[in-house]
């Protein structure tokens, strides 16, 4: 397929259509927006069963092939904080707190994304390893916490005193995302989907596997609902936020692929990496962040995360680096 | 029974607030509180959250030199940095030892 | 099968017997209810799901095929409004504004009706063309403004001027009506399912279309329980309009029909468009009319859509449509 | 932090309402709102809705001499054909300059 | 209008309790009420139910003399076994005849 | 399969390890928890799904099978209230009142419990027969009933006299119990399984059937957080109480194995009844005891049926009374 068909292809898929509905939806300034409690219902199932599958499969993986992935993985949990500090701070002209505030959710993970993705490297006939929900896991947290640890550091320098108040704060948070919703989902579901087994997964299977394409149709309908919501924020935020919002997932969408690749991922494996460093966390930084770093402005971080990010991933960035994956497998 | 004259400090705020909120003015000595989940907006620019109008409203019954004084302690801590507003109304209550720390 | 034996079939299928168990709920005094989200996210789902299916059929549909039910389904948009608020005048003997409430009410359309018409074709074996949805899109709106026209004209009649808040307000109606939960979510669905095509709804079809019909029992439980709710209303609007909340959607349906099999609709497709203008709004219409008529009694035209005509048409009408698109047919 | 004389006006009514009188005590000079989904009854016949207990509720904060304004522009409004109650009651709240419209 | 002085008596509940509750009040008089959903926690030791923090917020609004009777009520009924406050506060209302039993 | 493969393919099957996750989940003091509106839903969902497959099944039995066992149901449902208040005074030295209230619990029964234990033979291969739901309904109210009169006559006895009051509560309670949320949807989906039949049941069949699995492992999700959140009672109701919340249902469950066995139930009928037995409600009994007995401490039963009992049949004893019903089938 030419780059040209493969993103018409991506575009025409049911899961970023009902994203741009959920947008024009917005647009057009319709009341309608899905019940609170199916949104969260539906987060909730799609986690679980990303763990649930991923943890069968799990079961059928050997060490040697998940121990380079994991580790490039935790490089990249590691470093996707800090060069997002930096171009914010010197590309963005962003201020320290602002700068700590956007790193965390650019260290982090957005989880749709990474289901987006995969839903999109099976639909190229390239289906990832079994394993990926298990690097969605190792993903998650370490960027938040550097990235907070950054703006503490910061923080401290010009204020030269940290309060034992903060202390209580930080262990506070670090108990909060360790235990937030997607990591219980997540982790849980891989230790039950590890425990039970393909045969006992059977029987929940219908539930799981087989609603999970439409249930996500429901979810991106109000994902893109919350975006379009976002969308007058465009102007408050300026231009050089949504630049970084493109550039940022570019380069460490690149360089997942590319550490990807090199620790032996199929295409559609470094494919799912690149967009998992592409994206940015949505649900579990901006609590974190509200309450270590206060000062930094909300408006930035959700609308770059939610508003620029995740479209530009979405629509744009997942072609993208399977591009750019397929091109490294020659 | 006799009606006591008491206090009722209502707190509304964004959600991720009120756990700290309530930590707060238990230790001050509030003996409970009620929570509802309710949609708002002010002039305030620092709402966050991905629902940008959810918030949380507080209320919690005292006794009347308390009221100030918690009231004190949320503006301190947090007007600067987060979307609030809190106020205090008199109230007529039933079993004043009810609302206090033993 | 004779008259009979269609009834009886009707009467014992899943969602007409869901319906009745909500009735009955209501009647004992039982306090169960469905969650007001679950409510809110089936309906949600319902009409979505309607939409994608049209919108992949619509996608092998020729317009010379849709050109003349499109029209006729517009013709009855236009006039069941204006016959419904003349029998409400004249046989009902209510007032103007009452009537005029009404009509916005009759000269729309309920879309579970619409659902359960073609569950019901289907069962018979008769299901109906795959456009169908498309003419619900068409049929919903031009009914309310057409009543809810006829209701100011009146008024400012008698009050012998306009004023320009009437405007303000009838100009939020119009927008707040096409951008409504259904039309969002119908015409959306449509235009995702025609641009996705066939091919790309395969993987969300288990939940948009296998898990449409059990979806639909749980909502009419829920239904029943509404309008159960609104029986004890009954006594207080009177056998006048219980009899006419009956012998509208009769004239009406029968003219969706005869007007259905005229434009080519096959018996199965006249059958749903006869059931479409027989039926009556309640979730579009009452929103508007109380904004626009307030002086209207909100019992007479609650209580006449839910409690009378939307269980008429779910048992007797659809059928008796039926038997008639059949006759039609010869 | 020193406490100020406020007024809270309240009122209860069908949620199809609720947009209109945001906007209307808005364009009074209203800064803010709250809003919490209730379940009520009055003896009221106008009722309407699917479901026909739901009501919204809506708060604001207000300086002392809107709220009469406020309340009497709903009456005449809506007091007619719809169902609502509106009631005001006394708060002391911190920092009046946020209730002030710039 | 004019603004006549009223009161509001707030009760919140274990939700077992609510629909005696209302009867209650409309057995001695009230023509309406107003339910909330909300999370709550006091320092009794009754609470009930699958949910323990879930409350029922009841909202009831009064001629005064009616207020304290209504309280006294339910003090005497279930402040014994049950999780649940009451109190009463001013409210300034319009249309005083929208409250009163006929 | 020896007791202990019986055991660990339990252990590992995917709605226990969803209940453990969920007590995890309340023990690392995460706030994840289920919208409350998802909870309800599944549960009417659940309730609903029994009904309607226990319907269509009922209509393919004979009154000459079923007589017998619906007769040792209500012999169950009139004997474990009176056991469950005679060893909580003897053996538990519990007040009569608080006795009288955890009767109510164990002589009802837990609709989860049962279908944990249907899940459970049918993965052993035996299972249970279709109208077991029948059997549901008869054993919810009695036991309730019988309780909080007990409780009534010895509270009447130390006051010496019963209040008209109370006869206005207990008849309300009657109702309550009658038309709650459990009772209204078995029955009724009963008699709509019975009278739509098998043909009918096909279309909605992978909603309330393929989905009922997966549904499952939500639930007890969040039955775990729920109960989890109980465990820090277990201190405040001491060792007596709980080891009362194992010994009771292991008797209560031996005899519903027993007279199950009697009446001619299969090996997986016979555990489903015992299991129906053991369990002890805490849908339908905790709002009609705090109605009817308030003075009796509401920590106690719902303990006792939550975090004791409920966990221990969902993990030990539907095991054990499989391996009783096995050992009774010879
Ligand atoms: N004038 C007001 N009246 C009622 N509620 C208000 C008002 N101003 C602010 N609030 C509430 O307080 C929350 C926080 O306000 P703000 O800090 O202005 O965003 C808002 O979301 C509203 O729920
Ligand atoms: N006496 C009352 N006490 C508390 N709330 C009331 C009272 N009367 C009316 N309401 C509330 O106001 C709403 C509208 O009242 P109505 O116009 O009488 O239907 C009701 O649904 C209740 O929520
Ligand atoms: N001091 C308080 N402030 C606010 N609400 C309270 C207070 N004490 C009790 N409540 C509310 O009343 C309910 C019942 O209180 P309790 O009987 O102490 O469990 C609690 O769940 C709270 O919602
Ligand atoms: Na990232
Ligand atoms: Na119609
Ligand atoms: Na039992």
């Amino acid at each position: 397929m030419t780059a040209f068909e493969i993103l018409r292809t991506n575009l025409l898929s049911p899961i970023v259509l009902a994203f741009l509905l959920g947008i024009v939806t917005k647009l057009v300034k319709s009341e309608l927006s899905l019940p609170k409690d199916l949104y969260s219902s539906l987060s909730i199932y799609l986690l679980l069963a990303i763990g649930l599958k991923g943890g069968v499969e799990l079961s059928e993986s050997t060490f040697q092939v998940i121990a380079w992935p994991a580790f490039v993985t935790i490089v990249l949990g590691c470093v996707t904080p800090i060069s997002a500090y930096f171009i914010m701070r010197k590309l963005g002209r962003f201020g320290k707190i602002d700068a700590a505030a956007l790193a965390a959710h650019y260290g982090s993970v957005s989880a749709v994304t990474f289901i987006a993705a995969n839903q999109f490297v099976e639909q190229m006939g390239k289906t990832a390893e079994g394993f990926m929900p298990t690097l969605l896991t190792l993903l998650e947290s370490p960027g938040i916490h550097i990235a907070l640890a950054i703006g503490a550091f910061k923080r401290a320098k010009s204020n030269s005193l940290i309060s034992s108040d903060d202390k209580k704060t930080k262990s506070a948070i670090f108990h909060e995302v360790l235990t937030g919703r997607s990591m219980i989902l997540l982790v849980g579901g891989l230790v039950i989907g590890l425990l039970m087994g393909a045969k006992a997964y059977e029987p929940i299977k219908p539930v799981f596997e087989t609603g999970f394409k439409g249930a996500l149709v429901l979810f991106l309908l109000e994902m893109g609902i919350v975006a379009g919501a976002r969308l007058s924020d465009l102007k408050k935020v300026g231009l050089p936020l949504i630049s970084l919002g493109i550039l940022l997932p570019i380069l460490h969408g690149a360089l997942g692929v590319f550490l990807g690749h090199w620790s032996g991922l199929s295409v559609g494996g470094a494919t799912v990496l690149g967009a998992m460093a592409a994206s940015a966390s949505y649900i579990a930084a901006p609590p974190a962040v509200r309450m270590t770093l206060p000062e930094a402005n909300p408006t930035y971080y959700l609308t770059a995360s939610l508003a620029v990010t995740f479209p530009f991933n979405l629509v744009v960035g997942i072609p993208l680096f399977f591009k750019f994956a397929e091109w490294l497998a020659g | 029974m006799k009606l006591i004259n008491f206090k009722l400090v209502t707190i509304i705020c964004e959600p991720v607030l009120s756990s700290s909120i309530l930590t707060i003015s238990q230790d001050l000595g509030a003996t409970g509180f009620t929570v509802t989940e309710v949609r708002g907006q002010g002039n305030g620019e620092k709402s966050s959250g991905e629902i940008p109008d959810l918030k949380s409203k507080i209320e919690i019954v005292l006794e009347p030199q308390l009221a100030l004084k918690i009231m004190n302690a949320l503006a301190e801590q947090f007007f600067k940095n987060y979307s609030l507003i809190t106020y205090s109304s008199d109230i007529s209550i039933l079993r004043p030892e009810k609302f206090e720390r033993v």
